[in-house]
């Protein structure tokens, strides 16, 4: 088996659930590694569309902002963020949102506001940006994030966007009809809302990953599906590819200073 | 009408202090330079509206022009912090920063109704978030046919708006192409504004019959700033500098450094600064 | 994702009996093609909506596919009465024709909404006017922040959107330049679309940065109609022909020319018929 | 004198009300060969805006539609009709907008819907199209309109746009900043609205034009302003230029057949 990081695998893993048809709205970081990681390899007719109003855009490395020239210069179109925002993600375009942040709790629900009080922060985070639209007008939501007790909380300091709420039909009673988050990948495992109650339930766990090492890494009770598959390990062309990316990206960068 | 002018006297006419000021440009196009005339000439108490506070911000906000801020994302994008900002949030640096929190999609259409006219804007948003509980300007419109609760939020009317754009002819048209930003509709929303340019052409020339345009009428001042947008970019001129926003992570981390920064880069320096980074940059493309 | 089939295909799987169909083009661009395919495949009690129902609508409600109209403008641009919209008003030739009228300004901001997935605009509108005691879809919100009435207005969520286009690509991309009036957002804002493009070509090829385009993926039917916005215009490719619009006034004045003409030049014609009219002007434009 | 008919006294009445720093939102017909006159004779630097959505357009011929392609070509750009009805309409950015009618009220309201009942209409009538808006959002409203006494009446059938609705401070009332007609020109003579009660006042009569005349093809009882000037005739430069551009039109038109 070939050697890889945690990363790697919650890279790879997020890009297998990208198919030829989604057309996804992208983050920079993981997100964006992983949906031209799928474009690159199994799903070469993926949509990606960025916040900064790049249509249908095919960059051959990964932009370090939202709005690099690369992604402009290989898009369909681009258009502006107020219609960005309208036509496209609140027009209901979208099928996939990529979402992390700094906290979540077991509903997907996501802080990327405030650690600590509102008005006396112990740390101030970046904000919502583009996330509490996202998280309702996008047609299901992936949220990839690395487990930590900090990140995985209890309660979240401050409810940036919205997963399933407080469970059940929660989510559907704000009258909302999108799935939300239907898949959390994380280093460790893959989450997806448990059917009645919508708490995120580990489905697969990463290889070498024990159950006791994802309980740590959580700041809830980890409840697991009935029947929880080991995730399949990065294949030799998967890590090759993302490998390559990321090569290319650096070399770039370093040209480009 | 605009007016074409040096950098130095537009900011001079255009920006007093205690105005609402939005200095806009979605990763590309973003007035740095414009930011440090305004830091040079001393501007205080100003309220800063901006999708993206950025470097930009982080520099106003240190150097103390700034009494409130609104915005939708505070961060270095694909680095980290913006730490002068975070410090004027956490610890009250260099004075007490008060905030008006959005999302991106709230901003985008109060710009969007700002340049249309409206008092207001209303959206499908912030549902079932904490926003509104931390910002008073969030609030809601029934829509007489079907009932439904819509996000509403006041329309940005800024005193004065601050964009770069490639290129402006000698009537103060100014063209823009590629990431489009919100620039076009803060310039409409603003009661005044000033455009920093690459060039100054004699005409545009061949063009889209729907290129981007905002036509010298609706433009208060135009300067032409070649490399104004230094470190982000300007399509079809230079690129991002991405390096530069990796280092202001360690420049920005603690107050000296920062101050130290500004005095050298900003204080002791003019606008033409810019033009090395242009010259430099567009010869490394070639 | 798009589909590109013949007109005759694309009509027959888009647009059923009672459908609300929006066909757009402000002057420019305007689907006659697909209009008279419509015709001649014999939809029946479909509510139109355009801003300016024009020609292709005259001809429509003339040949008795409508029940119902949704528009702005009603009238021949620069020449004076529809004699056939007229007639059904006034009339009920061929049969009763109901209306609901509105404001350009309305109209753009219902596609607009419609576009955006919203239930409503809001916008500043109608006042003072006789509109809102006619039409029962006027009715007003209170900016929660300033107190002022606005106008608002149900979005515009067609069935099927048709619109000409002058490019479209293999992926069923479609590209527009020009006048644009609102055929974006028709497209946007229906269920299910039509787009009638002048060719179909392999790439696009160098274009603005900014180009409007509507994505494959939202685009229901591509179908090359060479010639199918005659007798108005596609720009870069032929001008409006305006006497067509003048002689109209004479042939639609009375019922007899009128089925006369559209049993020779529609009923007995298919879209191929367009692509004289597209090749003639081409050449006379050389 | 040279020689000249109503209409040319008309058109170039109205061209002369324009200026080099207006931007004026022209309609077919009548304001458009007014507006066009303007900018080929006194006011080379008037910005015309069509409502088919271009701006700052110079057309060397005049276009049977609001949206020929002539008009786009030699414009400085064209937006989308959305754009154009909310950012350049209702944002406040043209200062004169150009109207006519069916039927004019002395408040200089205008019906352009239908003449006898909305629901068993004598003649149906295209409708409002831009009006409704350019009536509130344009600074100020120029009408232009041949007199008579089925268009020029006592009350409208239809109120498609508003100029001074009941006179006095009605209009101001609604909620309205912007001027609302401050001219009407005519075949006959120039009306402006009274300083206190708004109803439309004839302040200039065209060469060889007397009151009766006008009275004759009014259907209220016309009044006069303290000073009535009589209109300058049309010079022989307006009248070349006016002619020239009717010439090169329908020849173009002539020739597109």
């Amino acid at each position: 088996m070939t050697d890889y990081k945690p990363n790697e695998m919650m890279t790879i893993a997020a890009a297998r659930a990208l198919g030829n048809d989604d057309v996804c709205f992208v983050g920079i970081g993981m997100p964006s590694a992983a949906a031209n990681l799928a474009r690159l390899s199994h799903a070469p007719g993926v949509t990606l569309i960025y916040e900064s109003g790049t249509l249908a855009t095919k960059p051959t490395v990964l932009p370090l902002s939202i709005g690099d020239g690369e992604l402009c210069e290989t898009a369909l179109t681009t258009v502006a963020v107020p219609e960005m925002f309208r036509y496209w993600l609140q027009g209901g375009r979208i099928s996939i949102g990529f979402l992390g942040g700094a906290q979540i709790d077991k509903y997907a629900n996501l802080n990327t506001t405030v650690v600590g009080p509102y008005d006396k922060p112990k740390v101030r985070l970046p904000g919502g940006g583009g996330a509490p639209e996202i998280a309702t007008s996008c047609g299901e939501i992936f949220i990839i994030m690395a487990q930590g007790k900090r990140s995985f909380v209890e309660k979240l300091d401050f409810v940036t966007s919205i997963g399933h709420v407080q469970g059940g039909d929660s989510r559907a009673k704000l009258g909302i009809k999108t799935k939300g988050p239907t898949r959390l990948i994380t280093d460790l495992a893959l989450f997806e809302p448990d059917p009645q109650t919508k708490e995120m339930t580990v489905v697969s766990i990463h290889p070498g990953v024990t159950r006791e090492q994802i309980q740590d890494n959580t700041g809830w009770q980890v409840r697991y599906a009935a029947k929880v598959a080991q995730t399949l390990p990065p294949t030799v062309r998967e890590l090759e590819v993302l490998r390559d990316l990321h090569a290319r990206t650096a070399r770039v960068q370093g040209e480009a200073a | 009408m605009a007016r074409i002018l040096s950098l130095a006297e537009a900011v001079k006419e255009a920006v007093c202090d205690g105005d609402t000021v939005a200095m806009e440009g979605f990763t590309h196009l973003i007035p740095h330079a414009a930011g440090h005339e305004i830091i040079r000439q001393g501007r205080k108490h100003l309220t800063l509206i901006r999708m993206t506070p950025d470097l930009i911000y982080d520099q106003l906000i240190g150097m103390g022009c700034a009494d409130k801020l609104v915005f939708s994302w505070g961060g270095n994008p694909g680095v980290g912090s913006l730490h002068r900002f975070r410090d004027a949030v956490e610890n009250g640096w260099p004075h007490k920063l008060a905030i008006e929190e959005h999302s991106h999609a709230a901003m985008a259409n109060a710009y969007e109704a700002g340049a249309a006219g409206l008092p207001c804007a209303i959206f499908r948003g912030y549902r079932g978030t904490d926003f509104h509980k931390v910002n008073p300007n969030i609030r809601s419109v029934k829509c007489p046919f079907t009932g439904e609760e819509l996000a509403a939020i006041p329309a940005h009317r800024p005193d004065v708006a601050v964009i770069h754009a490639q290129r402006a002819d000698k009537a103060g048209n100014v063209m823009l192409e590629g990431v489009l930003g919100v620039q076009k509709e803060a310039v409409l929303a603003a009661k005044r504004s000033i455009v920093t340019v690459e060039e100054i052409v004699d005409d545009f020339g061949p063009r889209s019959l729907n290129a981007v345009i905002l036509p010298g009428w609706t433009v208060g001042y135009v300067a032409e700033v070649p490399g104004g947008a230094f470190p982000s970019y300007a399509q079809g001129y230079y690129p991002r500098n991405n390096n530069f926003y990796k280092e202001w992570d360690a420049v920005s981390r603690e107050r000296d450094s920062f101050l130290a920064w500004m005095k050298t880069n900003v204080l002791e320096k003019g606008p033409e600064a810019f033009a090395a980074h242009a010259r430099k940059l567009r010869a490394a493309a070639e």
